[in-house]
């Protein structure tokens, strides 16, 4: 084979991994789109009418979450399955942003975290890296992180809606995931970088609760809180 | 350590499910860090053997160094095997897995500003420590080692297949822990690792780089013909580079500059020898050089 | 024709471009005056005094648009309108804050975003590209997302000087706009950038808000507020 | 009009800009393409080799251009002609290319300077801007420039193919290039940068003529050099 | 010495250098490990239940501070003592944590500010650069800072938890402290940045107490805190 | 110790005139290092002015910190004369010359792209060592000392004439080595060094950032009057800049963002304080923090 | 005077250094202008047919010398001549070119380095700092160095062309250059940069002188050239 | 000791540290004259005349050595010697330098490679790290790459000044000293670099060896050089 051969023959290997690419962007960025769709939905809870409208508003996100599985259905086809990494970080962003909002509806429905497993099936993709399209650990953590400083906007918003038993219970929720994290042996990675912005979080939650401690709406929130 | 006070909390289901990843992610870390290790010595050792390679301008006996160079790889391929090994676990078709982070799309997101977005600070993408960049820089040192030898052996480009077709491997006995059973499985033993076209074509790039430096040493040593079959081969290597063009990874363009500046430095050189070499005639420059090459064994040979 | 012939008459050519910049540059550097002496004039809103004055202020700045609309006049004269992409970056920057003045008179004189066309009026420009100077877009949003980060500045010296209704207000209207923005597809450009920004903005006015409710001061802004 | 609807209509504006860049970005790439193989065939004229095919092998880069010429007729229906400048970016570095390559070929065929004009022909665009799709000035002298460096290498490898008349005439050739450039009044653009390359190429000729002369080898090369 | 010999004996020299950065990482990477381990154990001071647990948690991290000098001695071990600065860099990260977390025991502990000279014995180092691994003012003074910082969320957690005299003791505390930093005269340096947020960790004490002020609540800290 | 080769060769009419260039220029450099030795000394006592000046927020007795940093201020306007005495026999008009090199022009000639190509390589613009750039930066940092301390002092802007008026000197008697004769000269023996208008205003774009930093220490300290006059003052002087906006000198543009992250400081701290202030009635304020002060008090009596 | 009234005024004092700098900046093209004409002119000299119009190429120079004494003089007039370090980055650059054109020429004429009081005379200009617009000698020494480099460039065309003496003799003007430079104590400043370059001006010349003594042409020019 | 006792103290040690940079500096300055001057003593070995003044060269630089050795000893009590790393940027440079003086002094007194612990004493240093101010392996290297280059400028002007034994014996030379890097393991660092530099002197001395030896003057020179 002439140098001339093997360069072409490469460049054969390199367009056909250009065209997968060309693809897989095309459908991440309909999931984009829906994502940008659902954040809209969920953003509202930020509202002071938003509170009552909370289970309509998750309603309607889990009906396009129905859309994200089928994007993702479409996506699992362009291209070869254990070839996931390969490709990984065409995805990696959007899918983060989508765990991101699966577990802050989740939280507004139950006020807890959802396990990988749940956010998987939520998103119709796999857990177990074998099984094909996953949901890696440090995605779901990435996406846990970003609804953490969610939850710190949302403290700060119950309170202008009059809802003082909120910030207590984020409170807690956000201290619970800090010590989940510390538990982790996270290296120098962008995993690390974000879970620093936690700290932040965190302050700011312990600052509203502070708010509401010192003007004694703390225990006004405890005592009306309690028929919650 | 972190016992009392995760016992306090172990009632949680939050810190229960974190135990669960703190398991993955340090099972993760672990791996991570013995590939670490084993293939920062695929990098050394190829490093060092280009480094020896380039001896033979300078030595009268070319073979001894080229076997050298050969049980150098060799090892650097054990090397390799045991990444292969290592990663069999884990995905057990393909091993493109803890490479592609070598791919320069991690790297350079900004080729691909639509799935990556930039400006979103705090929301900057999160990626798994398996997958970092740096480990396919060390097969593509493996490569420029494998086909700088292969060019002095053969003065021909070694193919990605011929790679590839080095890097199978019987399933090492020292993995017994798993139990011998894995071992009788008839026929389904071999572990293969894919060099993958980009660090193929990332390998090649910087092989020029080392041809350079061969030529000029070859001229410096009186070699007069090695120059001339390098600036041909150089040439070939630079038009296929010029057909891919940006195409390729990026990384491709960044090295065609260097690429360019190496065919450069060696057409320089040919040019300079074809220069001087105009002064006498061709026959009686050949015996310039060679009474000069006996010349100067007595003192080389030793070595 | 001789080299030196050709690169004598290429030499023309590059001469009159450079006139041509030349000239252009000359105005917008008038531009850039008037956009000071605009921004100068609504700067003192931010005072304490500034609340009660809005109305003659926002009238000076009218008068100043006069001499901008003249001006841009001018520049249009400079150049063959088809090159107007050619010469773009030249006033892109001036454009832009121009826009940003323009939406910020309208906002505080009517609390209201501005639509394109009515921005391409105030500047004497045109809005579809075909019929010649006119405002691009992404100038327009731009010079909104300035606008953007000046009201959120405005919401907090707006409790400075005692007035505790205007943030609520600036909150419902900043939200609209981020709703706004959501809905648009934006690439990786100098746009998202800076509206990635609007984040902060919306943020900084909630915790305001926030500082605002848990002080019950918003209700006494609704109480003293609502003969507004 | 509301807000959303401002929004969802500037997402309209935007949707179609991107088509267009995405469309425009299509039929580049095929322009590069096409540049590569037309530089493709001829890099060989720097093989020892190359010089007797020089013919041939600019008979094949002719072709070439008339696929060129094709593409660069699609490209022109992607987008409005007075918007030229709007998307110059996206072509200018391929059209600087091809500019190159067709003066390359014409010097290699008649060690002449090739004119815009008849580049433009050879491209199949025009000169003057009022006409569209044209060839500006300063991409043209781009273009001229990688072909002043390209000749710097071909007199070199012409010594080695043991031809000793062709540096001396490069040498001339690049000496009036240089003159010509002389007579502009280039501003710190990137066009001032690259030339600035050119003493570099200048001097890098000077030196491989001053090789032959002190070897006795440019009289030689009169001598066999004069049946040319 | 031959050439040869020489040059391999250099070769030596230059192994050698590396295998001791790699030795150092590795010992630095288990400091990190510890460190992780001591703010785990003292982040439950920010606990409503915290308070009293502080002799405790202090107890716990006066332990793991036995690691700290086991693994530092073992540091110590790998690089000849006159060469601390060659490799400075290396540890000069975690030794300002660790520097923090001591600092943060001793408070605790006693409400006062640690010198260098304890810093150093708590982490088994010297002050003194002759004597050895020491305890740079620099890397002191950061670890400081550090530990500033935490004590502003300290006074605000401490209000949640009903403790109002603490926050008081805070302010006296960080008043000092800056005092103390004024009397440097520090370059535009990293030390310096980290030192202008002392401000705002000041600031935030202040606004603390203020808010305890206002409600009359310092004055019952005072009588209550009398007992303390 | 080049004695010998220069004497070889000293019949050479280049060497002959390098001999006086080297003069020339060892000349130049002596002063020029007299001059970087004295302007260091305006800049560390400049600096160490303004971090005492600070210390105004935290003790009960502003005034003797206030003469202090006059008495400092003073030593530092010697220095200033000893330049202008410095540049007196260079130059006796004007003494910019040592101080335009602080002008932007020179560091960043990117603004005036017509004048000095960048391209060129080798033909890089070639510099006297005695115009460089950081003795203005001095110039800067005294003015910013001085404008700070008139703040304090005034709460108003210094003029660039006052600064001005301060920076006349008579001719120092040190000097005698010139001869008494000098100093009978009747009445021409003023010296008067000018702060350019750039110099001013970019001393004065740093004032803000000590003024924010003043503001900040004030709140800590409880003081709720100084912040409010300071968003006031901060806001004028934002305005200024402002107005002045891209056509001064290319620092102040890079300066304003700083400037006006400072003004948001000052102006988020001033909204912290209506805020709180707004819990309580006014007149209760006062005394909340009046107390509070005079609880501080003993402590810091003593310093 | 209020703080407004001030920045206008200060606003006054910029503006005016903003129109002096832009009158300067219009006399500083044209003088560019003139040095690329000069430097057309003495470029022959490189040329085979050179050599013998140099009498004649140094005319026509020193004409062009009086057009740069008129400009000069023009420039003199746009600005206060005590002010002259204040403006002098403007004219710096050419400055040192015509300094470069003027020691070349005499250089040609008489192959002697022109003195300093020499090149002032011929530029229209002083040398002594107080009688006004004056050559610094940072200045003058940086026209030599640029100078040297167009030497070695000179010698390598002298021998193209036949002439076999002239690069001894440069050979020894540069090495008594090169001697000159090294009696200076230059700091890093950009002259001592430049001076640097000369090193390979040196070397370049030497390599020449080499290729020129081991064919034995030396000795060939000593006889020849001795009747230069 | 209180708070600002501490501190006060602390302010001490930061000052000291400035100080003494500041001497160290003016040391550094000294000594980069000194090697100017032997820079400028060596310097004549490239003159025809050169070559019969190598002895009195080289005692002159040996004296000047005596100088070296002086402001070393000087710079030594500068700053306290275990933090010889804390302050190495401020002589590497001028280290390397007078390491290159050194090696260059020895090669042409005696032909053969200093070996680094000769080199440490003749500038009155140290060679173990251990043992106080010392030269490291790194810059010892460097310094004898700055030799390399300066023999190859060497062996081209001894052709010119008729020497042609010369080359030969420096070819073999250099080609011992690059046998020896070979030996080394470099990393991608500085030195690495210098080294890449070493295999252009090696070819420009060989083709100068080549130049003679095609001319027959290789044999001349082995004749008439056996006498040296
Ligand atoms: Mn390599
Ligand atoms: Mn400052």
């Amino acid at each position: 084979m002439s140098v001339t051969e093997m360069f072409s023959h490469i460049q054969g290997f390199l367009s056909a991994d250009q065209d997968i690419r060309e693809d897989i962007r095309k459908v991440v960025q309909m999931l984009e789109q829906t994502a940008r769709e659902i954040l809209t939905v969920l953003q509202s809870v930020h509202q002071p009418s938003g509170f009552k409208e909370i289970p309509s508003k998750c309603a309607r996100a889990r009906e396009l979450f129905c859309t994200v599985r089928t994007t993702i259905a479409d996506l699992k086809t362009k291209f070869p399955m254990e070839q996931y990494y390969r490709f990984h970080e065409h995805w990696r962003f959007v899918l983060q942003r989508l765990v991101f909002l699966a577990t802050f509806v989740v939280y507004l429905e139950t006020e807890a975290l959802v396990i990988r497993e749940e956010v998987a099936k939520i998103l119709g993709i796999e857990v177990v890296r074998e099984k094909g399209f996953h949901l890696d650990v440090e995605d779901y953590l990435a996406g846990v992180l970003i609804m953490a400083s969610e939850l710190s906007r949302l403290a700060v918003n119950s309170v202008t809606s009059g809802d003082y038993t909120r910030p207590l219970r984020i409170s807690n929720f956000i201290n619970e995931l800090d010590s989940g994290f510390r538990l982790l042996n996270l290296k120098n990675d962008p995993l690390r970088k974000r879970y620093d912005g936690l700290k932040y979080d965190v302050k700011k939650i312990e600052e509203v609760v502070y708010d509401l401690s010192i003007r004694g709406l703390t225990k006004e929130a405890e005592t009306s809180g309690g028929d919650k | 350590a972190q016992d009392r006070e995760a016992s306090a909390q172990s009632s949680s289901p939050v810190i229960a499910a974190f135990k669960v990843f703190q398991q993955e992610l340090d099972t993760k870390h672990d791996k991570h860090e013995r590939l670490v290790k084993i293939s920062r010595d695929v990098t050394i050792e190829s490093k060092r053997t280009i480094f020896l390679l380039h001896r033979v301008t300078s030595v009268p006996n070319a073979e001894d160094i080229l076997n050298e160079a050969e049980l150098k790889l060799d090892a650097v391929r054990q090397k390799i095997g045991q990444i292969a090994e290592e990663l069999r676990g884990e995905d057990i078709f393909q091993f493109h897995r803890a490479f592609t982070g070598g791919e320069p799309y991690r790297s350079e997101p900004s080729t691909f500003p639509t799935a990556i977005p930039h400006g979103v600070v705090r929301h900057a993408e999160i990626g798994g420590p398996l997958k970092f960049n740096c480990r396919s820089k060390r097969i593509q040192e493996y490569v420029e080692a494998a086909s700088f030898l292969h060019y002095i052996r053969h003065r021909s480009l070694i193919s990605l297949e011929e790679i590839n077709a080095r890097l199978v491997f019987m399933k090492s006995e020292k993995e017994d822990s798993e139990g011998p059973a894995d071992a009788l499985q008839p026929g389904g033993q071999v572990l293969t690792f894919q060099v993958s076209p980009s660090d193929y074509l990332l390998g090649v790039a910087d092989l020029t780089g080392e041809l350079m430096r061969m030529c000029i040493s070859s001229v410096g040593n009186g070699d007069i013909d090695t120059p001339f079959q390098l600036s041909q081969f150089l040439r070939q290597i630079h038009d296929g580079f010029s057909y891919i063009g940006n195409t390729g990874p990026y990384e491709v363009s960044k090295k065609l500059h260097v690429l360019r500046q190496s065919l450069g430095k060696v057409e320089d050189a040919c040019y300079a020898l074809r220069v001087r070499g105009s002064e006498i005639p061709k026959h009686m420059l050949a015996d310039v050089f060679s009474s000069r090459t006996t010349h100067m064994e007595p003192e080389e040979g030793v070595v």
